[in-house]
């Protein structure tokens, strides 16, 4: 579905992105775990547009992504939840769930999956016309990710999803995760939580500065005795 | 040595702002000039003479820069074979470049202005003036425009005669404005005439405002005769002729006068607002001279002005700026060619006038060799008629 | 034990909200102590109620012995109240080493008149500080990077100069917001050892927001719990581990708890 | 650790050594430029002398030095602070009326003279040049906190606004100052002038005097540059760049904001009034009209072009500015007419090349001609090929 | 007991602040109604005056606000740019289609006028953003606003080359002349000011909150990188938004030369002036605060230059701009715009 190739990525003089190459399959669950600074989330911002490559090849269902503007490769059917929550600050939650939906026409649908992700995460359903930019950070990251559930994407990536989360809400956004997937979502995730992150994940990728060290089944990954030291915490 | 010197090519030059919105009206000025000493193959007595612009004004301003007049001022007395300078424009520059080219150590430089009309450039007006400008205890600048306060008291004589008892007086908030304002605003209270405006200059208008119709709805309030607006038509004045016809009334209903800052507007005189407005002039206007007499210098140089540059000259100001040329030239035709001698030549002895055939102005253009002021004080009364200046009657300050 | 900072009955509201709701609590001399619970309970409210951002709708901040609730933030810190944020919020195009510098501001002495001057005492004082915040740095573990802007710096690293900067205010009481947020769990367990460095070197008091259960239960001496504004629980980590009412609203049992 | 402090403590002292290397090799050049036009100038050939009437006349080389102790001063409230004033010029305002009130025959009813070299024996306040820079100095000073106290509060662009009003207020109190309750406090658009001349050493200086007032205004350029530098280096410019980053921090961190501040805005003044009061000695004269907004967005403009928050960015560019309006364009254009015997009308395109000359240096060398270090980082971590990516 | 003292504090501040707000809104009800007795119909005449010179205010404070909200630019062209509308209507209606008096011709061309100015201005905001503003959209605050000090010279330029150096009057083709509502005189100009400007609010009122384009603006105002993850496009947007602002410009210059029959090359940096302060005063980035502020000063300036007691209008600046920074002092975040107390 998604096919990375040698793919390089700079910020002005500083090589971010050393040309590494990932797929992602449709219905699989892929993660790519690696230390701080080791390109993650940079390797995100550049399938979703926000970075343009200096080398290599976006390919998502067969057509070249890269170069595309961060709108249209929206439209192509990739949403991303990006590091950091983004959410807009002086909107209200309900403001930012519908803009989770920008692009999508069908009222009804949008009104369902609204009802849903409120059903989801119910601290949102009563601060639903906070200024989002109010809320407390766990409260922020739920909304971060449940604007991302409203575009109704065919491949999801998820940056650091857990940050900031009490460990119920953990649960609760793993639980999501494999929910969401065997309804037919293809995710791309990004953890530091990687044993949690491996739980679920069919496949993992292991990033080190800017290439990529390791990669296959996350069983295996997650037996690694390499990967156990450096990033479980073992 | 005379014959040396008669080889020597001598500079005069212009010095105006040529920037921002007085740009037009002086580029006029500096061709006027240009045409002029072309039509007198650049010959001025036994000398030969060549001109040279200066710039007072900046970009970043817009207008006149003080530290503009400042380097130009250095510029002039550090141009070796410049003997004379036409201008300035405003007389804030000349009071600035004044004090300088009369310490000049070859000097002191001659300066003839066009346009400066603040009195305290050469008689007494505030405190220490005329002195402090001309630290070298000798004379070097004249002028060729009367200055504001015979303006001003003739337009309140003139005021009087027609039969206004009540005025209301506004100025531009600028030098020139206020100094008109201040002159007849003093003599109407002395002719007894009902000043309604307060302060010694009357009331201010904002030239940066777009609007007057407030302000005219006040004066209408207070029922005056005659508004009396000193100041430039630059400044705005184009809108508030128009919001006091808007507020006031037609000029019939209550009258409008202005000082020769709106003279030679053709802009003004085809408004239909500005109708029956009076205005003083120092001298005589442009279209004036043509219609008095077409066969006189003034007329026949606007001719050629018209002939050259394929239009008019823009506002009366262009042929100031040639008589004021031409008392320069009749200063280096009578002197030895040095900086001094040409100023000497305009503050000693019979001192420069130039005979009515000659001058562009269309009569007798004398410089007083004590103050350097224009012996004229012959003002022109006239009246915007049929989209034209029209004059109405000379007038003698008393 | 006695305390070095103790917020008394204190309550915050936002419009209708009341995000803290009477809650008391202290912090022992030289002791760490956390405070959890579920998102939107109210800790970081709390955190900027103690470092005087917010002012209590009702209730009292005492510190060493004297009430600061009506302190601006900036005296409050220069007393000795140090904090890290939830979001980093470092001085990002100032150096490391500058940045600890500033928190240095309340004990440096040089004047507008001896700075412009140059005066010996004032270059003394200088090259005084340079050495703290190299010592500071040094101390947190990111010594080479001392003339790096603080946003080139890896998230770790910002983390750790985030608490260099507050201990150069030379705090009695340190509070760390969320401080292994975004570090992975071998990163997190070097963290736990720091904590205790702090202080036991320095002698500071800790006070602890976090998330990571493995962190909190392993470098707590004692845990306070909000939910919704309110103290629900109050001990040691096996207690607060064992509590239900803890369990249901915050823990829970899944992978995110597993480790 | 060790190691590290010793690397630390040469770098110190290389830079201050390059710092007395700029310092001196400024000075002479400055003695060198003295020297030449005091007592060289006018024994060189007439075409060295007309090249430099033309392309570098002296008087444009001492107004750039007004233009460079106002940018310094503004370069600390907007590059060091980080707090965008639209108004500076109401402090360029200050001085020049108070060299206008306390050096010449203004208040012609009272007689006091005091160290001063006026040519004649006129009434009115005659004060030494220097005292009155000082009470420049301490006026502007003082109205820099009287503006910057209500500021406080506001963030940032609302604070440019109630500067920008200021910038406002003040030139029309002097336009409309000839009579304010019966008083005059500043001759309303007739302006002050003349100005007492300079005296140094028992001499005094003329209008012709050009190297001396070189000196003397090198001399407090100078002089800002130090204090600049110096403030820059200590306890006070760490916390102005602390609260430029991040006001909320900066306070948590212990800076008191409202003091730190206030002292931001009371140096600017400060310079700027050292500025103002030698812009009247400049020109021999002080008017109302010409303390318009433009004036402040120019020096906005040579400091941000200079590059903000570097001392020798913001005075390359504030003489390169200066130097462009005042002789650069019209000796551009005389050259081209001469040259090609063009008679093209090059003041009507001033504004053109002008604003030309401001969009191109933004487009293409944003972040200043010399700029400073963590500037050009942010400006740049995000260039071309990442074009999209999120500012943090 | 401290706190106590901190609380009393507090509330001798609160109590100062509002005295201290109440003694001015004193001061200023005390002046108008002295002024309101001693002159009745004037008062109303000069107050319509203000509110109409408000409502072109309004136009031009709009285009700005609408830009400062969605990039935070202060952006000194436009008031440059309300000049060039005005220039252009005059040449259109006067000089291309001749027309220099009220008739049904003249209006039609009226009308063609408004819709091209409109579409005019648009173009050439929409042409400045991409070339000047766009390339800068990361780079540090200041340098959008120099380049636009120098966008703003180079119109000037091209007023100056098209307009020449002096102002220009100009005959309008709206009806001279007005009704009478009792002794008040409400001029027609003033009817077709409102007649065409509160449509058009409520018009950007409705664009900005109820449309998708709408919230597309308003989310890329907050996060640019944020709202391309939500699939807008957001350079598009801005484009958007500078055609609006530059359409409102357009509008606001058509008015002004048809009502007040002027052109000049310098009008721009004075109107632009008012409207960012306008802008400002009213919260900047919010719609109906740039509305509200503009007929405030609208209204300060007209009741300052036309009641019987006031200070004249050389004073006119300086009393709309100590208003201004009172009003800053007492509401930091403007009149309708709210502070925030920062989340951290
Ligand atoms: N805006 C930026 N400008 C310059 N360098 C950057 C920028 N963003 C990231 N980098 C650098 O690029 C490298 C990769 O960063 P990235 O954010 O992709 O790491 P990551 O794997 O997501 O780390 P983390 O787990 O901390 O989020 C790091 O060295 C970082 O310092
Ligand atoms: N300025 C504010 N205005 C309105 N509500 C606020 C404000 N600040 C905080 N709140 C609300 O108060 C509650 C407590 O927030 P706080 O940030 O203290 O939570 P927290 O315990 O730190 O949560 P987290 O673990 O998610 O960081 C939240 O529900 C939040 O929405
Ligand atoms: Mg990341
Ligand atoms: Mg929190």
């Amino acid at each position: 579905m998604l096919k990375i190739d040698n793919l390089q990525v700079s910020y002005g003089n500083i090589k971010a992105i050393k040309g590494i190459s990932l797929e992602v399959n449709e219905g699989e669950i892929v993660t790519l775990i690696g230390s701080n600074g080791a390109g993650k989330s940079t390797t995100l911002r550049a399938i979703s547009g926000l970075l343009k490559p200096r080398g290599g090849s976006i390919t998502f269902l067969g057509e070249r992504i890269d170069g595309l503007e961060g709108h249209d490769v929206v439209k192509k059917g990739i949403t991303h939840s990006p590091e950091g929550r983004r959410i807009f600050p002086r909107m209200t939650v309900e403001e930012n769930l519908d803009l989770g939906a920008f692009l999508r026409n069908d009222k009804a649908a949008i009104a369902e999956d609204k009802e849903r992700v409120l059903e989801l995460f119910p601290r949102l359903r009563e601060r639903i016309s906070q200024k989002s930019g109010t809320m407390s950070g766990g409260e922020q990251q739920m909304l971060a990710v449940a604007r991302a559930l409203m575009g109704q994407p065919k491949l999801l990536i998820m940056d650091e999803p857990s940050m900031g989360l009490a460990p119920v809400l953990v649960d609760l956004i793993f639980e999501t995760i494999l929910k969401i997937n065997k309804q037919g979502t293809t995710i791309l995730l990004v953890e530091q939580n990687a044993l949690a992150a491996l739980s679920v994940a069919n496949r993992g990728y292991v990033l080190e500065s800017g290439v990529i060290k390791m990669s296959g089944n996350a069983k295996d990954l997650q037996s690694d005795p390499e990967v156990t030291k450096a990033y479980l915490g073992g | 040595t005379s014959a040396d010197a008669a080889t020597k090519t001598l500079v005069i030059s212009s010095d105006l702002p040529l920037q921002g919105s007085s740009f037009d009206s002086n580029d006029s000025t500096n061709k006027a000039i240009e045409l002029y000493l072309k039509s007198i193959k650049y010959k001025a007595g036994k000398y030969t003479v060549s001109f040279k612009k200066y710039d007072d004004a900046t970009a970043a301003a817009g207008s006149w820069d003080a530290a503009k007049c400042a380097a130009n001022a250095q510029a002039h007395v550090a141009n070796k074979n410049e003997v004379a300078v036409m201008g300035t424009y405003n007389s804030g520059c000349a009071k600035i470049i004044v004090p300088v080219l009369n310490q000049d150590p070859k000097g002191p430089m001659l300066m003839v202005s066009d346009a400066n009309t603040n009195p305290g450039l050469t008689k007494a007006w505030n405190p220490g003036e005329p002195d402090v400008y001309y630290p070298n205890g000798v004379r070097n600048y004249a002028r060729v425009c009367t200055t504001d306060d015979n303006q001003g008291s003739a337009a309140a004589q003139f005021a009087k005669s027609i039969g206004i008892k009540k005025v209301y007086v506004l100025n531009d908030t600028q030098t020139y404005g206020q100094g008109v304002a201040q002159a007849f605003t003093t003599e109407a209270k002395k002719l007894g005439l009902t000043v309604l405006s307060s302060g010694v200059a009357g009331d201010g208008w904002d030239a940066k405002q777009s609007d007057y119709t407030a302000l005219f709805t006040k004066i209408k309030a207070l029922e005056p005769e005659m508004v009396y607006i000193g100041g430039i038509f630059d400044n705005n004045g184009g809108q508030l002729v128009k919001d006091k016809v808007n507020v006031l009334g037609d000029n019939t209903a209550v009258k409008m006068m202005g000082p020769d800052g709106f003279t030679g507007y053709p802009d003004l005189n085809k408004m239909p607002e500005a109708q029956g407005m009076y205005l003083t002039f120092a001298g005589l206007s442009t279209d004036l001279l043509l219609a008095n007499d077409p066969k006189g210098a003034g007329a026949s140089f606007v001719k050629n002005y018209k002939k050259a540059y394929g239009k008019d000259p823009v506002g009366s100001y262009p042929l100031y700026g040639v008589a004021a040329v031409q008392v320069i030239l009749a200063a280096i035709a009578k002197s030895d060619g040095t900086r001094k001698g040409v100023n000497n030549a305009v503050f000693s002895g019979s001192g420069i006038s130039i005979p009515a055939k000659q001058s562009v102005l269309g009569k007798e253009l004398k410089i007083s060799t004590l103050s350097g002021d224009t012996l004229a004080k012959d003002i022109t009364v006239e009246v915007i008629k049929n989209n034209d200046e029209t004059t109405l009657k000379a007038w003698t300050v008393k | 034990m006695s305390s070095i900072l103790s917020a008394e009955n204190i309550t915050v509201e936002f419009g209708g909200l009341v995000a803290v709701n009477d809650v008391s609590f202290d912090i022992p001399e030289k002791g760490i102590v956390s405070l959890i619970g579920p998102n939107g309970a109210g800790k970081t409210t709390f955190f900027n109620i103690l470092t005087g951002l917010y002012k209590p709708t009702s209730g009292h901040v005492m510190y060493d012995g004297q009430e600061i609730t009506a302190l601006v933030p900036h005296k409050i810190a220069a007393a000795g109240v140090a904090r890290t944020f939830q979001n980093i919020r470092l001085f990002g195009s100032m150096t490391a080493e500058e940045n600890v510098m500033v928190a240095m501001h309340s004990h440096l002495k040089a004047s507008l008149a001896t700075t412009i001057l140059g005066l010996p005492s004032q270059r003394r004082e200088e090259r005084a500080a340079h050495e703290e915040a190299r010592a500071l740095l040094e101390f947190v573990g990111i010594g080479k990077t001392a003339g790096e802007f603080a946003r080139n710096l890896s998230y770790g690293d910002q983390r750790r100069l985030e608490v260099a900067r507050a201990l150069a205010l030379r705090p009695k009481v340190l509070l760390l917001d969320e401080p292994t947020a975004g570090m992975n769990p071998q990163e997190s367990s070097v963290f736990v050892d720091f904590v205790h460095r702090i202080r036991d070197e320095k002698g500071i008091s800790i006070l602890l927001i976090e998330h990571d259960m493995a962190v909190v239960m392993k470098v707590s001496e004692r845990i306070t719990v909000l939910d919704r504004g309110e103290k629900i629980a109050e001990g040691s980590p096996a207690e607060i581990k064992a509590n239900p009412r803890v369990i249901e609203a915050y823990l829970g049992k899944g992978v995110g708890a597993g480790h | 650790m060790a190691i590290s402090f010793l690397k630390r403590g040469e770098k110190k002292q290389k830079q201050s050594a390059s710092a007395r290397k700029w310092a001196i090799s400024l000075t002479l050049i400055a003695l060198a430029i003295w020297a030449f036009f005091t007592y060289f100038f006018d024994k060189t050939p007439d075409a060295v002398q007309s090249w430099f009437q033309v392309w570098l006349p002296p008087s444009t080389i001492n107004e750039s030095l007004v233009w460079v102790i106002c940018a310094l001063g503004l370069n600390i409230v907007v590059g060091y602070a980080g707090l965008l004033d639209l108004g500076f010029v109401a402090f360029w305002a200050f001085g020049g009326y108070t060299a206008g009130w306390f050096m010449s025959g203004f208040f012609h009813q009272v007689n006091i003279h005091f160290g001063s070299m006026s040519a004649k024996v006129i009434p009115g306040i005659h004060l030494s040049f220097w005292l009155v820079m000082i009470i420049a100095a301490l006026i502007a000073g003082f109205f820099g906190i009287i503006i910057g106290a209500p500021t406080l509060r506001l963030k940032s662009d609302y604070l440019a606004l109630v500067t920008l009003g200021f910038g406002e207020i003040i030139p029309q109190v002097f336009t409309n100052g000839e009579n304010i309750g019966g008083f005059n406090l500043s001759n309303g658009t007739k302006g002050i002038s003349p100005i007492d001349a300079i005296g140094v050493f028992g001499k005094r200086l003329g209008p012709f005097d050009l190297g001396w007032k070189f000196l003397i205004y090198f001399f407090l350029a100078a002089c800002m540059v130090f204090v600049s530098l110096r403030i820059r280096g200590g306890r006070l410019g760490r916390a102005w760049l602390a609260i430029r980053e991040d006001e909320l921090a900066a306070s948590m961190m212990g800076v008191p904001l409202m003091r730190t501040k206030l002292t931001a805005y009371a140096v600017g003044a400060f310079s700027g009034g050292i500025g103002g009061a030698v812009y009247a000695t400049h020109v021999n004269g002080i008017f109302a009209e010409r303390f318009n907004f433009s004036i402040s967005i120019i020096l906005l403009a040579m400091v941000v072009l200079g590059g903000m928050g570097n001392v020798w960015g913001v005075i390359i560019g504030a003489l390169l500015m200066a130097w462009i309006n005042a002789t650069g364009l019209p000796a551009i254009g005389d050259t081209f007419n001469n040259t090609f015997h063009t008679a093209i009308n090059f003041p009507s395109y001033n504004f053109l090349l002008f604003g030309g000359i401001l969009v191109l240096m933004m487009l293409f060398k944003r972040d200043g001609i010399l700029p400073e270090a963590r500037l050009k980082m942010i400006s740049h971590e995000n260039d071309d090929e990442a074009a999209n990516t999120g500012g943090h | 007991m401290a706190n106590k003292s901190y609380k009393a504090r507090q509330v001798r501040r609160a109590i100062f602040e509002r005295t201290f707000g109440i003694a001015i809104l004193a001061m200023l009800s005390f002046w108008l109604i002295v002024n309101l007795i001693k002159a009745p119909s004037q008062f109303a005449e000069v107050t319509l005056i203000g509110l109409s010179n408000g409502v072109l205010y309004a136009l031009i404070a709009l285009g700005y606000t609408l830009v400062y909200g969605i990039i935070e630019l202060i952006n000194f062209a436009h008031g440059d740019l309300f000049m060039l509308g005005g220039l252009f209507s005059a040449h259109f209606i006067a000089l291309w289609f001749h027309q220099t008096k009220s008739s049904p011709m003249g209006w039609l061309v009226f009308f063609l006028a408004l819709i091209s100015v409109m579409v005019f201005c648009a173009g050439v905001n929409v042409f400045i953003e991409r070339f000047a503003y766009r390339r800068l959209r990361r780079a540090p605050k200041l340098a959008p606003l120099i380049t636009a000090v120098g966008v703003s010279f180079m119109i000037q330029f091209v007023g100056l080359r098209w307009n020449g150096s002096g102002q220009k009057t100009w005959n309008s083709v709206l009806p001279h002349g007005s009704v009478m509502l009792g002794s008040v005189k409400l001029p027609y100009t003033t009817l077709i000011s409102f007649a065409v400007t509160i449509p058009i609010l409520i018009a950007l009122t409705f664009i900005v909150t109820k449309t998708r384009q709408g919230k597309a603006m308003r989310a890329t105002a907050q996060d640019q990188d944020a709202s391309r993850l939500m699939g807008i496009n957001v350079n598009g947007t801005i484009a958007f938004t500078f055609a609006l602002g530059g359409a409102l410009a357009g509008v606001a210059g058509l008015l002004f030369q048809q009502t007040r029959g002027l052109t000049s090359y310098n009008l721009g940096y004075q109107l632009g002036l008012i409207a960012f302060t306008s802008a400002v005063l009213g919260g900047i980035g919010n719609l109906q605060g740039a509305v509200l502020g503009a007929i405030l000063i609208g209204l300060i300036q007209g009741l300052n230059d036309g009641l019987p007691i006031g200070l004249g209008q050389q004073w006119s600046q300086t009393v709309v701009f100590s208003i201004l920074i009172l009003l800053m002092v007492f509401k930091p975040a403007g009149l309708l715009g709210k502070q925030v107390t920062e989340k951290v």
